[in-house]
């Protein structure tokens, strides 16, 4: 028999290694609403930060935006932020989406 | 521009401030799983060994050939072999003088249900183990099928409302409190609304792991299988709260203590208004959810009355 | 037990019991085979020499004889002595009334360490040394003492007759 | 029996044997759940613990399932571990037994055999042998007591060998063998070490350790799948030599050995070859001697390696043979026949279209006599003499 197959694994068993290869998804084409922060309403609290399901909300030193690369768009930062400082837009608002 | 307050105290219990998950993996949005798989590496630190199961948190934990979506140990094993194999590690590790924190990570359909037999061996075995089981009420993963903490009266696919069908008909099983009663060294309730009580069950159950078995169980909403809306999971958490359907209370040796005192709980309609699982109850099946709410806090105010 | 105080002695062993679920009381057989050369066979035993009756209500059994060679022993646990020759092919009785003895000496109705010492003395195929120094190997202590004493009795007090 | 005699000579249980093997090699972890008839193997090792000879890590578990779960954890995160079973519980463990396989965990099992499936019987049998015959296990099945010992130390230098990486199960009859007492020589503990120390000089195999980013069992996605598949079969194939490699080491080392993969007794001139496994062999070559006084050519062949099959091997002896004659103690449910026989016939192509004859019998504690045997080489040399002959017999149904 004449293997062709470039073999994936080096180890015997079924062993994934993150140094070998971290998968990722573009998770950011997901969404149907983007998250848009109030840089003036923010307080800097963090609580979008703390309960955005992907953990993707950006510390930028006194306010917080999402990374829309992975942003699913599921709005608990919007909901959660004590301010309402975070609106969900519709993506088709944006020409960059 | 308004006052910049400090952050939340929350962020100073990450000891682990680097994500060890890639930014994109395939969970719903807005899935509260997520927040919590997430937020255990912050706090505990990411060296420790995870086990799990089929679940919803495998398509994340589980590597695909040789890739994977996190930094983690992970050790993958089936639903019925999660606490036995965690404590084929903890074993090992403690025989070749190993630190290492092995936590199990499975949802209610492992812990109450198939896997229940060797996660309540493990705690009787006293295993320096950390169990966490995330409680979405049913089988989520396999498409929304009821198990046995599915609460009373709640619509799965396999307890649909129908001419001859109103829900599932009993009670859900008090996991938490029947994992307590193995008086193990720390059993306590947690969810994401309530993110410092959270964290500090999670240092304590690090601590607390070096003396025998932890057990964390919390609730996690599922925005699919409980038709809500995809930006009301943490609020269902802190209403679940409120009403006293899901009271946060710790319990070390079998001893109990409120973490959480709610002053005036909330009617359960508050709760099961927001999700759709509820939405065909009628007054009579509100009664009977609003009486098992009752007793079940009578039951740990009992508990904990008892401890002083 | 037995096999020990055999290999002492140079021989090959192999012994086995034959039941189903694990209980004291319930019924069992055993077989033990003692050869000069290693003992291969693994089955159980159809046409034995000896014969070990720890139950005296066992010789109602009608079968319980059959296929006994002839010039057979049989080694009886019974409190009243043999009347008559139970079966033609029999050549040497030995019996003692072995769970006296050990109610006396071990204080618990387990006479199989006195039907030992009845075996040596009825058989003569093994000494009654090498039957006291194997108990070594399964008991300890004081429960050892007794049993010693008790498999002594057993080869002293069994009373033996030849047809 | 014994040739150059290293070790104290006990008279021992057959689950004594394999309890003095585990510790003997060491464990870092065993556990095993009780179940006639070898729950003794769980407290001789219990009592090697309590005494201070091993510091094995004893894991009381409450089931079956969790003790396979465990031991195969342990070796994942890189060590040694062993457990025993029997019969329901291997059945209650069938889905971490093949979770062990399938992740490559290197775990020794020792197995009772008992019956099986439904039909309740707490009596000995090979029926869990062959439903678990395709789990992806190596599958030894021992002969006596001493064999026991010795395969249980030689499981762990196969099962761990970098090769290999692989769980294997060492098979005896429950009650025939499981409490069958019979001198054993039991080896030193250091002679032991330096029998399993060439395992040391390999490379180390992957281990799961705390904060090293290594996912231990990852998922097998399309033609993923198919490789770690096909690395499993090819280790199963390695593992064919390597039984022989290890026992002729074994035999070096103790003075010991059983033929690895099958062991041929009076093979050379012989017209018919007799096939047996475990306790009945024995039997079975007091049967082939007799009868060789007779003057019939008669062979006999013990299949001590299940899984993998020895294909090689076997059909070099059954080649050219006149007829063969294959005593189960387990049956076929697909096919009207034992199922090693099965397998046999399945070597057709091999060795030539002769008579075979299949022959069920010791189930449920029945024994498999010397005259069962006697009768299986009367059947097998008329049809080698061209008489006609029945292909499959249930011997205590035509008793």
């Amino acid at each position: 028999m004449v293997i062709k197959h470039k073999f994936l694994m080096k180890t015997e068993g079924a062993w994934s290694d993150a140094d070998e290869l971290l998968l990722c998804l573009d998770t950011g084409s997901w969404r149907t609403e983007r998250p848009v922060a109030d840089r003036e309403k923010c307080n800097y609290c963090g609580l979008c930060a703390l309960y955005c399901p992907p953990q993707c909300m950006k510390d930028m030193g006194d306010y917080f935006v999402p990374n829309l690369d992975f942003c699913k768009g599921c709005g608990v930062c919007a909901k959660e932020c004590p301010r309402n400082a975070i609106t969900m837009v519709p993506e088709g608002e944006f020409t960059d989406g | 521009m308004v006052e910049k307050t400090k952050k939340s105290r929350v962020f100073d219990y990450f000891q682990e401030k680097e994500e060890v998950y890639a930014g994109g993996v395939a969970w719903c949005a807005g899935c509260p799983l997520e927040l919590t798989l997430r937020f255990v590496p912050k706090v505990l630190g990411k060296d420790i060994v995870i086990v799990g199961c089929p679940c919803c948190s495998a398509p994340v934990l589980y590597g695909q050939n040789l890739g994977t979506w996190h930094r983690l140990s992970y050790y993958s094993t089936l639903m019925t072999g999660v606490a036995s194999s965690a404590t084929g590690l903890a074993r090992y590790y403690k025989k070749i003088g190993q630190d290492a924190t092995i936590v199990c990570y499975t949802g209610d359909g492992c812990a109450a249900d198939v896997g229940f037999q060797p996660l309540s061996g493990a705690a009787e075995r006293n295993e320096k183990i950390i169990y966490i089981c995330y409680d979405n009420e049913g089988y989520m993963n396999t498409g929304v099928q009821r198990s046995s903490t599915t609460p009373i009266h709640a619509a799965t696919t396999t307890t649909p409302i129908g001419k001859e069908s109103r829900g599932k008909p009993t009670v859900p099983k008090n996991l938490p409190v029947i994992m307590a009663m193995h008086e193990s060294a720390y059993v306590a309730t947690a969810t994401l609304s309530h993110l410092e009580d959270f964290a500090k069950k999670l240092l304590k159950a690090k601590e607390k792991k070096n003396e025998g078995f932890v057990y964390l169980h919390v609730f996690c909403p599922c925005p699919v299988g409980w038709r809500i809306a995809s930006d009301s999971s943490i609020q269902v958490c802190r209403m679940a709260v409120r009403t006293n359907y899901f009271p946060l209370w710790e319990a070390e040796y079998g001893k109990f203590r409120l973490t959480h005192e709610t002053p005036n709980p909330r009617p359960v309609q508050e709760l099961t208004g927001l999700i759709g699982k509820f939405a065909h109850l009628k007054e009579d099946q509100i009664e009977d959810l609003q009486r098992m709410v009752d007793e079940r806090y009578a039951l740990i105010k009992k508990l904990c009355e008892d401890n002083k | 037990m037995l096999a020990s105080a055999f290999l002492a002695e140079g021989k090959f062993v192999a012994s086995f019991p034959m039941f189903g679920f694990e209980r004291r009381g319930a019924p069992v057989v055993a077989f033990t085979r003692i050869d000069d050369k290693p003992v291969r066979e693994k089955t159980q035993i159809y046409n034995p020499d000896c014969l070990v009756v720890i139950d005296p209500t066992l010789m109602k059994l009608p079968t319980l004889f059959s296929g006994l060679k002839p010039e057979g022993v049989l080694i009886l646990n019974s409190p009243q002595s043999l009347k008559s020759r139970p079966d033609d092919n029999l050549k040497i009785g030995g019996v003692v009334n072995a769970t006296q003895i050990a109610v006396e000496e071990i204080k618990r109705d387990i006479p199989n360490t006195c039907l030992l010492g009845a075996f040596a003395a009825a058989t003569g195929w093994v000494d009654l040394k090498s039957v006291l120094a194997c108990l070594g190997d399964y008991l300890r202590g004081e429960i050892l003492e007794r049993n010693l004493k008790s498999a002594e009795r057993g080869y002293h007090e069994v009373e033996v007759i030849k047809w | 029996m014994v040739s150059t005699q290293k070790g104290q000579v006990r008279v021992i249980t057959g689950n004594a044997a394999a309890a003095y093997g585990a510790m003997l090699c060491r464990p870092d972890v065993a556990t095993s759940y009780p179940i006639t008839p070898m729950s003794e193997v769980a407290e001789q090792l219990s009592t090697f613990r309590a005494e201070g000879l091993v510091d094995t890590e004893m894991v009381e578990v409450e089931g079956e399932n969790s003790a396979m779960n465990v031991v195969a954890a342990a070796t994942l995160a890189g060590g040694r571990a062993f457990t025993a079973t029997s019969s329901w519980g291997l059945v209650f463990m069938y889905d971490a037994v093949q979770h062990a396989s399938g992740f490559r965990a290197p775990v020794v099992m020792a197995i009772a055999n008992r019956e099986t499936p439904g039909i309740l019987a707490v009596s000995g049998g090979q029926q869990d042998i062959i439903s678990t015959r395709d789990t992806g296990w190596i599958q030894i099945i021992v002969e006596d007591c001493q064999e026991i010992l010795d395969s249980v130390i030689m499981a762990f230098r196969l099962a761990e060998d970098y090769d290999i990486q692989l769980p294997v199960m060492v098979n005896y009859d429950g009650f025939y063998l499981s409490y069958m007492a019979m001198p054993v020589e039991v080896p030193e503990r250091e002679d032991v070490d330096r029998f399993l120390a060439p395992l040391k000089q390999q490379p180390e195999r992957t281990k799961l350790v705390p904060g090293k980013p290594l996912g231990c069992g990852t998922h097998g996605i399309e033609v993923g799948f198919v490789e770690l598949r096909y690395k499993h079969c090819m280790a199963m194939q390695r593992a064919l030599e390597k039984v022989d490699e290890i026992d002729r080491s074994f035999g070096e080392f103790f003075g010991r050995s059983y033929g690895g993969q099958i062991e041929e007794y009076r093979t050379d001139d012989a017209d018919i070859i007799l096939v047996t496994s475990g306790g009945a062999t024995g039997t079975a070559r007091v049967v082939v001697d007799a009868k060789r006084e007779q003057g019939i050519k008669v062979g006999l062949v013990k299949l001590r390696l299940f899984r993998p099959f020895p294909r090689q091997r076997l059909s070099e002896v059954l080649k050219g043979r006149k007829a063969i004659g294959v005593i189960d103690r387990s049956v076929g449910f697909g096919w009207n026949c034992g199922p090693m026989f099965m397998e046999i016939r399945a070597l057709t192509p091999e060795i030539g279209i002769i008579p075979m004859l299949s022959y069920i019998d010791g189930l449920a504690n029945l024994d498999i006599t010397i005259l069962h045997i006697e009768r299986v080489v009367d059947e097998v040399y008329a049809a080698s003499q061209g008489k006609p002959y029945q292909e499959v017999t249930w011997i205590p149904l035509e008793e």
